[in-house]
């Protein structure tokens, strides 16, 4: 079903976890569908992305997608960053399978994502950055069973 | 482990060498036509026949009542269009359940756009049919209840024998879809008052392609597939003879096994179940605790992706079923899990493993150590995890 | 003869054992589910691609427009009922042959129930469609024409390819149930401007209980079997793998031969032919002298009756058919004999033989031998023979 | 699909032949439904069937009723004949497929209507004999091809 290289940035994924204190982070996505992933990130004052990581609930393409996107973004300045879509991700995969090329959108959605929160923090605008719409907030809900 | 652990019998099993064996003189040696009239072909229809009889001993039912299809799925839409054909003059009104495999509940869907009325009565928490909610849904222009015998994700067994009864009060044909439950359990269709019964061969370690109908003697009928005059003239289609020798020689070993094989592999399932209850926190079991195949488990492991779980599963050469909506592209995940009340993200990090009697107890514990560690792994990737550990 | 010569390739074939060979990995050891996740499971979706490649590759069609079934009758029943329903709002007219299969005409009937109006063409002497009927019955509602390829009774290849330009002049969809030419003759689908295609792997030495329809990208369909997401969402029902893997092996294994085995199987035939009617008289042959399959023979022998014929046949080692009725146990012989303006008692005279490239040379002999002792015994019994030697 | 007493009597057929002068004929049956036969019957003075021959056109069970229904009758009495049923042929013959008992009805009407026909040349009447429907005469025409 995937390729390799899906394959192995599944199994191993670049950039898991959390960054404290984070110059922005991003979630996006919607546990009822199935997918939520979160980047964290860290931003010089030079507005290069120092450090990246991620967190996903989702299929092995949303975990490849997020990792393959971390690994896209990091040590590339915020313009350059915003430059990365779902088609760079899903090539540098050697490619998804239809059903999930949704999985390669949410993670330009949650670099998106991150991106306007560092913005909103910084007070600044980024040229070409919207508002995403897919962004869930923290403190939604999951039940315990 | 090198061999791989095959933990998927509800998707399909792995057809019994002796079955093979008897399906094979069918190929190359006995491959006549049995509608012709030379001796060389009559061998063949008397090995139709005979495995029909087995089946239709292992159902309490007349050899006549015997229909074989291509599939399970072919014999649930035959069942039920058929039955709203036939007795539209009556009525126009079908019951079912909500957790219907897609083989009922897609023909149900194309019967709407048909005119019939579909009600889908609810289950309880375990997946067990409402009774009482079936019994007030049955209107005077009801023709048909379609219960499935035993749950395919969750292993849920129904009420058959009550939802017989109900049946019969009312005067009305009671269809049940036992594609998971014949050959694994005891089945008398006269005790149970099933009056039509879907199976599939696959499923008990025959081959793929081959299902059957049973249509109690009386029931008004119409085909399903027009053509020759096989199968009674019901079911049209040259044979697929080895298919049904095949079919038949699994029922006969499905049952010389059943009460030892339900025993080895309730053992497998409890320690199965035991072990991740007791060893992993937040996981819940789906399904009834007692009322359920033998073989079936399923669990709920919170924060964390169904899809995920089965291709690190994969790796460790561990096949299993999830009621993940991504392993279908579709973004819902199972109508059965949802129908229990799991809320959509739990129903997303459910797996269903289901043993055979060829499974040891190394293999499960095996495949509880896995279950563990990829567990912990992908919620230490999970931002629902984080956020509910943040919160405590 | 000790050995049983089997002259009713038209009723079925022997599956060839390089085919059964293909099929064995896919009973015990990859029985995986093709929908399942597990790299297992994958292994067997790739063999039921490459299957499905092989066929699209033998007609001249993309893979995707390749869709198996449980039987050829499955295939021919979907093609019209799906074509039925999905122009319904074009028309409800559908044009076909009095000589088709009766998975054609009995699902026609089952269509003109429901309010589908449908034409039957005439054939000619030959039993070859008379296209000016054909072209006169198209109306503006007209949805599908419907022709075979190739009788199955008396061999008549039809003009397809004309058939295919008035069905594209008129912008009418036209399906041909293949079964019987698919394997024997080369087919393309574009060339011959066919929209969808009927066939059956045990016509051509493949496995019983597996047929497929083709359908042409952009055509309008509508599921027939209602359930799981297989064949593209649109003929549900667990895959029958190594059905599909014996279906793709035995075409591989009929283009590689196709040529040679048509050259072995006519000259034959041609020598059956020739004896019989040089030896025997009041024989007439039945079909298009040129335009016929390969393998088939069919003759109606005067005076006697066709039953009669085929178990004193079997009664030396040997298997034929026969249109007369009593071997169906209706009283009307074969429609198709009588479509080509056969007298009643001379249709049910008929015999049918159909060779296959395992057959020998000193076999027909044999058999020409035999038909002529058993037809001069069934003569010297007939009360017509009596009558008709009497008279002269 | 037939017994072996079916196929023996299929195989070996007794009687089969004509009766040249016969007391009486009678031909059943219709070539368009696939089933002719024809009863000879040698009748003597006292009303004893010294002889008895038949032709059949038509399946093997038509062959197997026609030879044993003939055995049957031969040496009777015309009224013992009478009592030959189509069910008395099943028997004797260890049965027929269900589709095949309109074969046993045949020979019992061809009995009837040989009788009927020994009946009319003599001028008598046969008590429970009536004129037999299905009798085709010998004057119908089969094509030749
Ligand atoms: C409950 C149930 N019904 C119907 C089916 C359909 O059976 P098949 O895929 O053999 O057509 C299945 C299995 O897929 C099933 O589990
Ligand atoms: C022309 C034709 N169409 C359809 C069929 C039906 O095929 P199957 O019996 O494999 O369903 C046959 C053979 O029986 C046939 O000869």
């Amino acid at each position: 079903m995937y390729t390799e290289k899906v394959m192995d940035h599944f199994t191993n994924p670049r950039n898991v976890g959390e960054i404290e204190n984070a110059s922005g982070v991003g979630t996006v996505g919607n546990a009822k569908c199935g997918d939520i992933m979160r980047i964290y990130l860290d931003i010089d004052d030079s507005g290069v992305i120092k450090d990246v990581k991620f967190k996903t609930f989702g299929c092995g393409a949303a975990v490849a997608t997020s990792s393959m996107a971390t690994e896209l973004v990091k040590g590339k300045t915020v313009n350059e960053a915003l430059q990365v879509t779902n088609k760079a991700v899903m090539e540098a995969l050697d490619g998804l399978p239809p059903v999930k090329v949704h999985c390669s959108l949410l993670a330009e959605e949650a670099i998106h994502a991150a991106l306007w929160d560092y913005a909103e923090k910084k007070g600044i605008k980024i040229e070409g950055l919207e508002k995403p719409k897919s962004d869930i907030h923290e403190g939604e809900e999951s039940e315990e069973y | 482990m090198d061999r791989k652990i095959y933990l998927d019998n509800a998707a399909t099993t792995k057809t019994r060498p002796e079955v093979v064996e008897a399906m094979l003189p069918y190929f190359t040696e006995l491959y006549g036509n049995p509608s012709s009239v030379y001796e060389f072909a009559t061998q063949n229809k008397k090995a139709v026949d005979e495995a029909r009889g087995i089946i239709a001993r292992a159902l309490g039912a007349d050899i006549s009542e015997i229909y074989f299809t291509g599939s399970g799925t072919e014999a649930d839409n035959w069942a039920l269009k058929a039955v709203a054909d036939a007795y539209a003059s009556k009525g126009n009104h079908i019951i079912t359940s909500k957790i219907e495999h897609h083989a009922i509940l897609h023909t149900c869907e194309y019967l709407e756009k048909h005119g019939v009325e579909v009600s889908y009565i609810d289950v309880d928490e375990n997946g067990i049919l409402k009774l009482d909610q079936l019994e007030k849904a049955i209107r005077p222009t009801t023709v048909l209840i379609s219960v499935m015998f035993a749950n395919n994700e969750i292993g849920t067994l129904q009420p058959i024998k009550e939802i017989g009864e109900i049946a019969k009060k009312h005067n009305i044909l009671f269809h049940t879809d036992a594609v998971q439950a014949f050959g694994q359990l005891p089945i008398d269709v006269n005790e149970l008052g099933i009056d039509m019964l879907s199976a599939s061969a696959h499923k008990l370690n025959g081959p793929k392609g081959i299902g059957f109908l049973y249509i109690r003697k009386g029931v008004k009928i119409r085909s399903f597939v027009h053509g020759g005059a096989q199968e009674r003239q019901r079911r049209a289609g040259t044979e697929n003879v080895p298919g049904i020798v095949g079919f038949g020689k699994a029922v006969e070993l499905a049952l010389a096994t059943m009460q030892e094989r339900a025993e080895k592999e309730i053992k497998l399932r409890n320690l199965l179940m035991k072990r991740i209850l007791e060893e992993i926190p937040f996981v819940r079991v789906n399904g009834d605790k007692v009322r359920r195949l033998p073989n079936n488990a399923n669990f709920s492991f919170q924060f964390i992706e169904g899809e995920s779980l089965l291709i690190m599963l994969d790796m460790n050469n561990i096949c299993a079923s999830s009621g993940s909506a991504c392993t279908s592209g579709s973004l819902d995940p199972s109508h059965v899990l949802l129908a229990i009340g799991l809320p959509h993200e739990i129903a997303h990090g459910s797996l269903r493993l289901t043993v055979s009697d060829e499974i040891t107890e190394e293999e499960i514990h095996y495949t509880v150590d896995k279950i563990k560690e990829i567990v912990e792994k992908l919620r230490k990737m999970s931002p629902l995890y984080e956020d509910f550990m943040k919160k405590r």
